[in-house]
């Protein structure tokens, strides 16, 4: 156990932690803002992850793939929320995605059911599946949704519902093989220091979380937008008091939230990989990231993910046996001692 | 009475009316070959669920869905790569759909689950892919309806173990995934390594399903002259992609799933010349292999991989047994007999079983080269076979008596003489 | 409904699955233990969510040390396997409510969102001790359980299994029924409803929760003990997150606070999950699809199925007011 | 309104310096108060001047910060609220905190088994307890309630709710009560309604109470503090404090 021993498992921690920082960033601020606890947090990752290959696949751009992955995951994240966690507007819209979804199922359900009645045929399949949704509208339209905005149970089961969705979405539309994201060759090769190889990639990724990191400090510090976001983080009431349009902060940081998640799937994506199951393995380490690091603080993210992973990275290569129980013990220390994380606020 | 039921009870009585109707669905089939397969057809395993149902499909559809003369009834049940939901569907497939045989089984720990389902039910269970060592070792006698068409982890490893000492390679290092299946690998790699005069001098276990093998890459020793991996699923593509980045040029010996076809599309060129044994390789040239490869390829658009070959060739399997039963199926113990008796040409090579029903077949040393194969006009990475070494059985050289009176390979044995 | 045509139509209906259940295919036996091992856990959880108004995420991890001791006690020590199974159910009672006495010390003190949390973080450090305490837990391969206790009454039968299994269900409907009418269990809705009015009044409001959480550790422990001889195999996938979640979905989607809720809702998850898998390949569209609807429309659960049809016909014949009672409800300054 | 203060030998509730601030806001400073059996006492006072952060001060769900809390001669300053309550202490809130979802009834069974030990027995139904059911039929029945025993909480009325709020301090036989704006969000006919209730009160209870509607105040109680940024400014009788210049100035300067 030599100094370079110590120096590449620092640094590889620090890289690993670069990327729990990206998910864990969003996660921490859709809490903040919105007291949610986002279980579909997991399957944004994953759902950029994928996007960005079937981008690449077209295009063959991997810088390309970045933007276009996080914009159409923050689009998921809009949906989501202004449809189905927030009650109030976009109730036709609501009843009819789930009208939609149901009339699909009874479609599949009646093809099972009786193959020789609509067996094969997409227009008699289309057929079934109109019929059904419209009734499925029609009747959804007559029964009002309980509201789930105060009930935090209620939220988490929704985004749990969602993130089975998202994975089984996943499954059906890109496969299940394990894929690899490949980076341009430049960030494929590593930089020696002393003896010491540096892969590229793992600089990148500090590099971008630092520049992420940077942008949204900016933009928290610098805007409009974020001074109303900081405003609701402390006190959602007081913010509607004066006047911020809570509701538009909900719909931002939701989209920021998808947004950075999608990038962490992109980026993560050439390093963990994409395939089946990320979602719910990279969940609980975000969730010890914003815990450690305390909900809604951008900071405490930051320290969380650096946190997180130097715990990960040391505990997996001192301490194999208990390298879990050694990452989520810690998580609970801390909420026992103080439950909005190190750097939260009540 | 009924009119005034209380209404909080409708949900309940629903329920049993429901379990009632289920009870009365699950009647006789008629007379045919009925077959249940276990595969994930769902989560995170879906991908190689589908392999392994497809090769077994496809040799059903080459033969007009029919095994030795008599109609297959081919009923999928999805264990969502869970063991104990294989334990379920089986019982399902046993009870509600009363198959003949059940096969199927991704995981070494699904193989253990569904073997004692077979002896509790006196049905037979054929292993197309679980490959835990014991089931056809040291715990055989417990599962008289058992049988193995596949392959045991370190049947093809103790070989690999050989052609690494024959290298010349003086140290290695093993890096393996944390269970069963990496314990019997490296298990086999190590007794006959060290028995031909090598050293293991070193095993780093990380979970499986590490992706991040920032943790363990520092700590491979510099001295050793090669490492031995054996990884699974998305832990193959990151391992020698993180191995090269961190500068370690080591030459790598691996167990077969860590370059099999499954994982070799996707992976990058840093792999090319790496090394690997399996029993089987979609590069091997023989017109029989070629023919599948192709009729696979043509069909669903990829390269077969084992998880493919081995289901194919447990339908061929059937189907000769079927066709020496005379087209009816006669009954678990005597099927058993039959296959027992059969030798195959498959795609992989010739096959037969040894007297604890697991197969004697060929294992290939496979490199990874990039080239253009069966007149495919890309050029793609491929498992080329640089020596095959013929009908090995599970016991390697050691023979039968004195191999089984070893443990089974396990974390701790081979222990580690030289690790310090 | 009066109380006592509740507890009447529930053992009627209990009546019938035990006489109409036996009688079925082995399948649905099969189905409905499985069901029945996960109802108990599920009215554990129904005890927390339902009657005291805590959401507890690691639910998981009592049921996964009931079954880990069950298993390890079975397959290494042959201990459990003939009478002295019954002292395996204590043991198994004893080390989840130990668990949650150690884990209450944690937890009881958050609310709210953090007590979903912290339950969480807790759950997820017995998955990791599961995952990676090999030498103890067989690691990712989990242990195999492959005999069934036999004192007389052999339960590798399914069926006389089932008989054993729909004891404990039924013992534990009814044990936990009783608490819940008790002064103790009404003290946790006055808990769950208003935690400082009750300090007010005079109760330890931690006190009567860490109780409570200690009473679900048990039945959780209990649950465990027999998903062990159930399943056959114990593996971290038996104290994953989403076994907690899932059995939280159930005392939801039966409804929460009515216990026979936890056990319809578990009832419905397992017939979608191992029933419809059998049936479709898009069976995790339609668990998903159900969680989703039963949380958004009813929120009461299947229970709270009829209030809520009397509900929607009051709103619709009078002027449909945005719900917006209920709203002020929620947002009442506790 | 005749019957002064019956003066018994101890204080039920004393507080002495009494301090609390809130990181730099001090939201108390320094209150002594002395609470005889029997007194009828108000604590007035604008907006925001730490009227209910005393009472939750009194009743332990904030720490003190400095300052002593006496109940009954006895020290409690660092005692939970649970114990405190067992002494012989109730309290109402300002925003009406009953049970919504159970009934009236249940509401006022809780409040009574609040200091009964069988409050921990598990294994008999409550409605096996014939005394407790006896205690809550009294009570309601004393209230006015009996008819609404089955009804939910959250369906009864506001100005209903406030009451029940009281029955349920009631319900402990407590020596003091506190009661914070009672009166809060009733129509003018409900407060007399409810002054009325108050002044009906087993003469032998000491009750504190805070409260806007200065009806009330004056009908209630025979002694006023006027509490101003935390700190208590004046305390006398009701004509005193009507006719004090300070109050005056406070009032109508802040409001």
């Amino acid at each position: 156990m030599n100094t370079q021993f110590w120096v590449i498992q620092a640094f590889n921690g620090v890289s690993y932690g670069a990327l729990l920082f990206l998910v864990g960033s969003g996660l921490s601020l859709i809490f903040g803002v919105m007291r949610i606890v986002n279980l579909s947090h997991g399957a944004y990752f994953l759902w950029g992850g994928y996007i960005a290959l079937s981008v690449i696949a077209a295009t063959g751009s991997w810088a390309l793939s970045i933007p276009v992955a996080a914009l159409a995951v923050a689009l998921i994240g809009i949906a989501m929320e202004r449809l189905f966690l927030r009650s109030e507007g976009f109730e036709y819209l609501r009843n009819g995605v789930i009208g939609l979804g149901l009339g699909v199922m009874v479609a599949l359900a009646v093809t099972a059911a009786w193959p020789h009645f609509i067996g094969g045929g997409w227009a008699q399949f289309g057929a079934v599946t109109v019929v059904a949704a419209i009734a499925a509208y029609f009747a959804l339209s007559r029964i009002s949704l309980v509201p789930i905005d105060n009930d935090v149970l209620r939220q988490v089961l929704l985004t749990v519902g969602f993130a089975f969705l998202f994975q089984q979405g996943a499954l059906d539309i890109w496969g299940g093989n394990n894929m690899d994201i490949t980076p341009p060759a430049v960030l494929s090769r590593s930089v020696v220091i002393g003896g010491i190889y540096f892969p590229a990639y793992r600089i990148f990724m500090i590099a971008l979380a630092v520049a992420i990191g940077a942008v949204l400090w900016l933009v928290m510090e610098r805007t409009r937008m974020g001074a109303a976001v900081r405003a609701t983080v402390d006190d959602a009431q007081m913010a509607r008091g004066v006047g911020i349009d809570t509701n538009r902060v909900s719909m931002f940081v939701f989209a920021l939230g998808a947004f950075l998640a999608a990038i962490g799937g992109v980026t993560g994506g050439a390093f963990l990989g994409i395939y089946p199951g990320l979602d719910f393995e990279m969940l609980p380490l975000a969730f010890a990231v914003v815990i450690i690091g305390g909900m809604g603080s951008l900071g405490g993210a930051a320290i969380g993910a650096l946190a997180v992973g130097l715990a990960d990275n040391f505990g997996k290569a001192l301490f194999p046996e208990v390298s879990y129980f050694t990452l989520y013990a810690p998580m609970v220390l801390i909420l026992a001692i103080k439950p909005t994380g190190l750097f939260g606020r009540e | 009475m009924t009119s005034r039921l209380p209404r909080k009870l409708n949900p309940l009585l629903l329920g049993s009316a429901l379990a009632l109707g289920l009870s009365l669905a699950s009647n006789a089939q008629a007379e045919e070959l009925r077959i249940g397969f276990i595969a994930p057809v769902t989560g995170i395993f879906a991908q190689i669920g589908k392999d392994m149902t497809d090769g077994f499909q496809l040799y059903l559809d080459q033969h007009g869905g029919k095994l030795g003369g008599a109609d297959v009834k081919f009923i999928v049940e999805d264990d969502q790569g869970k063991p104990d939901t294989g334990v379920i569907k089986a019982k399902k497939l046993i009870l509600q759909d009363k198959v003949n045989m059940f096969i199927g089984g991704l995981l070494a720990s699904t193989g253990y689950a569904l073997a004692p389902v077979s002896t509790a039910e006196k049905t037979l269970y054929i292993s197309s892919i679980s490959s835990a060592d014991d089931l056809t070792q040291r715990q055989l006698d417990k599962y008289p309806y058992f049988a193995r068409t596949s392959w045991t982890s370190s049947q093809p490893e103790q070989p690999l173990g050989q052609w690494a000492c024959d290298q010349g390679y003086k140290k290695v290092v093993t890096i393996a995934a944390d269970y069963a299946f990496g314990y019997e690998s490296v298990g086999g790699f190590q007794k006959v390594f060290e028995d031909c005069g090598g050293k293991v001098i070193q095993k780093i276990w990380p979970p499986l399903g590490t992706k991040d093998f920032g943790p363990y890459i520092p700590n491979i020793k510099a001295d050793a002259d090669a490492i031995f991996s054996l990884m699974v699923g998305p832990m193959a593509l990151q391992f020698p992609k993180q191995l090269r980045a961190a500068g370690i040029k080591k030459p790598i010996t691996a167990g077969g799933t860590s370059y099999d076809e499954f994982v070799l599309p996707f992976m990058g060129d840093e792999v090319i010349g790496d090394v690997s044994a399996l029993h089987y390789s979609a590069a091997i040239e023989t017109p029989a292999n070629e023919a599948f490869v192709k009729a696979y390829r043509t069909k669903y658009g990829k390269v077969p991989s084992y998880y493919s070959e081995n289901n194919y060739t447990t339908a061929m399997w059937l189907d000769e047994a079927m066709k020496q039963a005379g087209g009816k199926y006669p009954g678990p113990e005597k099927f058993i007999k039959i296959m027992e008796g059969i030798k195959l040409d498959a795609p992989r090579g010739p096959v037969r079983m040894d007297d604890m029903r697991n197969p004697i077949e060929n294992v290939y040393i496979k490199k990874v080269e990039k080239k253009k194969m069966f007149g495919y006009d890309k050029a793609e990475l491929w498992n080329t076979v640089i020596k095959t070494y013929p009908a090995v059985s599970q016991f390697w050289t050691y023979g039968k008596e004195k191999f089984l009176k070893q443990p089974v390979y396990s974390r701790d044995f081979p222990a580690c003489k030289y690790c310090e | 409904m009066t109380q006592t045509m509740k507890i009447v139509s529930v053992a009627a209906v209990l009546v019938v699955l035990a006489v109409i259940v036996p009688h079925s295919s082995s399948f649905v036996v099969l189905l409905t233990t499985r069901a029945m091992c996960f109802a108990i856990l599920a009215m554990s959880v129904d005890l927390l969510l339902g009657f005291t108004g805590l959401s507890s995420m690691g639910q998981a991890a009592y049921f996964g040390v009931g079954a880990y001791l069950t298993a390890i006690l079975a397959a290494k020590f042959h201990f459990g396997l003939g009478w002295d199974f019954w002292l395996v159910v204590l043991m198994g009672m004893a080390i989840g409510a130990a668990l949650a006495a150690l884990f209450g010390l944690f937890a009881i003190r958050a609310s709210g969102v953090y007590f979903l949390m912290i339950t969480l973080a807790l759950g997820q450090c017995v998955w990791g001790l599961a995952y990676r305490w090999n030498s103890l837990t067989g690691g990712d391969n989990g242990i195999n359980v492959t005999n069934r206790p036999n004192f007389g009454l052999d339960l590798t039968n399914e069926r006389t299994f089932f008989f054993l299994v729909f004891a404990f269900f039924a013992a534990s409907l009814i044990l936990l029924y009783i608490l819940v009418r008790s002064p103790f269990g009404r003290s946790l809705e006055g808990i769950r409803e208003r935690e400082l009015r009750m300090q007010i009044l005079g109760y330890n409001t931690w006190l009567h929760k860490y109780i409570a959480f200690i009473i679900a550790g048990a039945f959780g422990g209990l649950a465990g003990v027999l998903w062990a001889h159930t399943n056959g195999l114990i593996s971290p996938e038996t104290v994953v997150l989403t076994t907690s979640v899932d059995s939280l979905l159930m005392v939801v989607l039966g409804g929460a606070g009515t216990l026979v809720g936890a056990a319809i809702g578990s009832g419905i998850v397992f017939a979608l999950r191992e029933y419809l898998s059998t049936l479709v390949p898009w069976w995790q569209y339609a668990l998903g699809g159900v969680y989703v609807l039963t949380i958004l429309y009813l929120p009461t659960g299947l229970m709270g199925f009829p209030a809520r049809l009397r509900q929607i016909r009051g709103a619709s014949t009078k002027n449909p007011s945005k719900s917006g009672d209920a709203k002020k409800l929620a947002s009442a300054p506790s | 309104m005749t019957s002064a203060s019956a003066i018994g030998d101890a204080p039920v509730l004393e507080l002495k310096g009494l301090c609390k601030s809130f990181g730099g806001l001090q939201a108390t400073r320094n209150v002594t108060l002395r609470v005889m059996p029997g007194d009828r006492q108000a604590i007035i006072g604008p907006n925001g001047a730490g009227k209910t952060t005393l009472f939750n001060l009194i009743t332990g769900i904030f720490p003190v910060t400095s300052g002593q809390v006496l109940l009954f001669g006895q020290d409690v300053t660092s005692w939970p609220s649970h114990q405190r309550t067992a002494l012989g202490m109730a309290r109402t809130f300002q925003v009406t905190s009953l049970f919504p979802k159970l009934t009236v009834l249940d509401n006022v069974l809780l409040a009574i088994k609040g200091l009964r030990r069988s409050k921990f027995v598990m294994w008999r139904f409550l409605s096996s307890y014939k005394d407790v059911y006896d205690k809550a039929y009294q009570l309601l029945e004393n209230a006015g309630f009996l008819d609404r025993k089955d009804a939910e909480v959250r369906n009864l009325s506001h100005g209903e709710q406030r009451q029940l709020e009281i029955v349920l301090g009631l319900a402990s036989d407590p020596k003091i009560l506190l009661l914070d704006e009672p009166a809060a969000g009733l129509s003018s006919g409900e407060s007399t309604e409810m002054a009325e209730f108050l002044m009906k009160l087993d003469p032998g209870l000491a009750i504190l109470l805070i409260e806007h509607d200065m009806d009330v105040v004056f009908d209630v109680a025979s002694q006023i503090s006027v509490l101003h940024f935390g700190e208590i400014l004046e305390t006398g009788t009701s004509q005193q404090i009507h006719s004090s210049a300070k109050v005056q100035e406070i009032y109508l300067g802040t409001d």
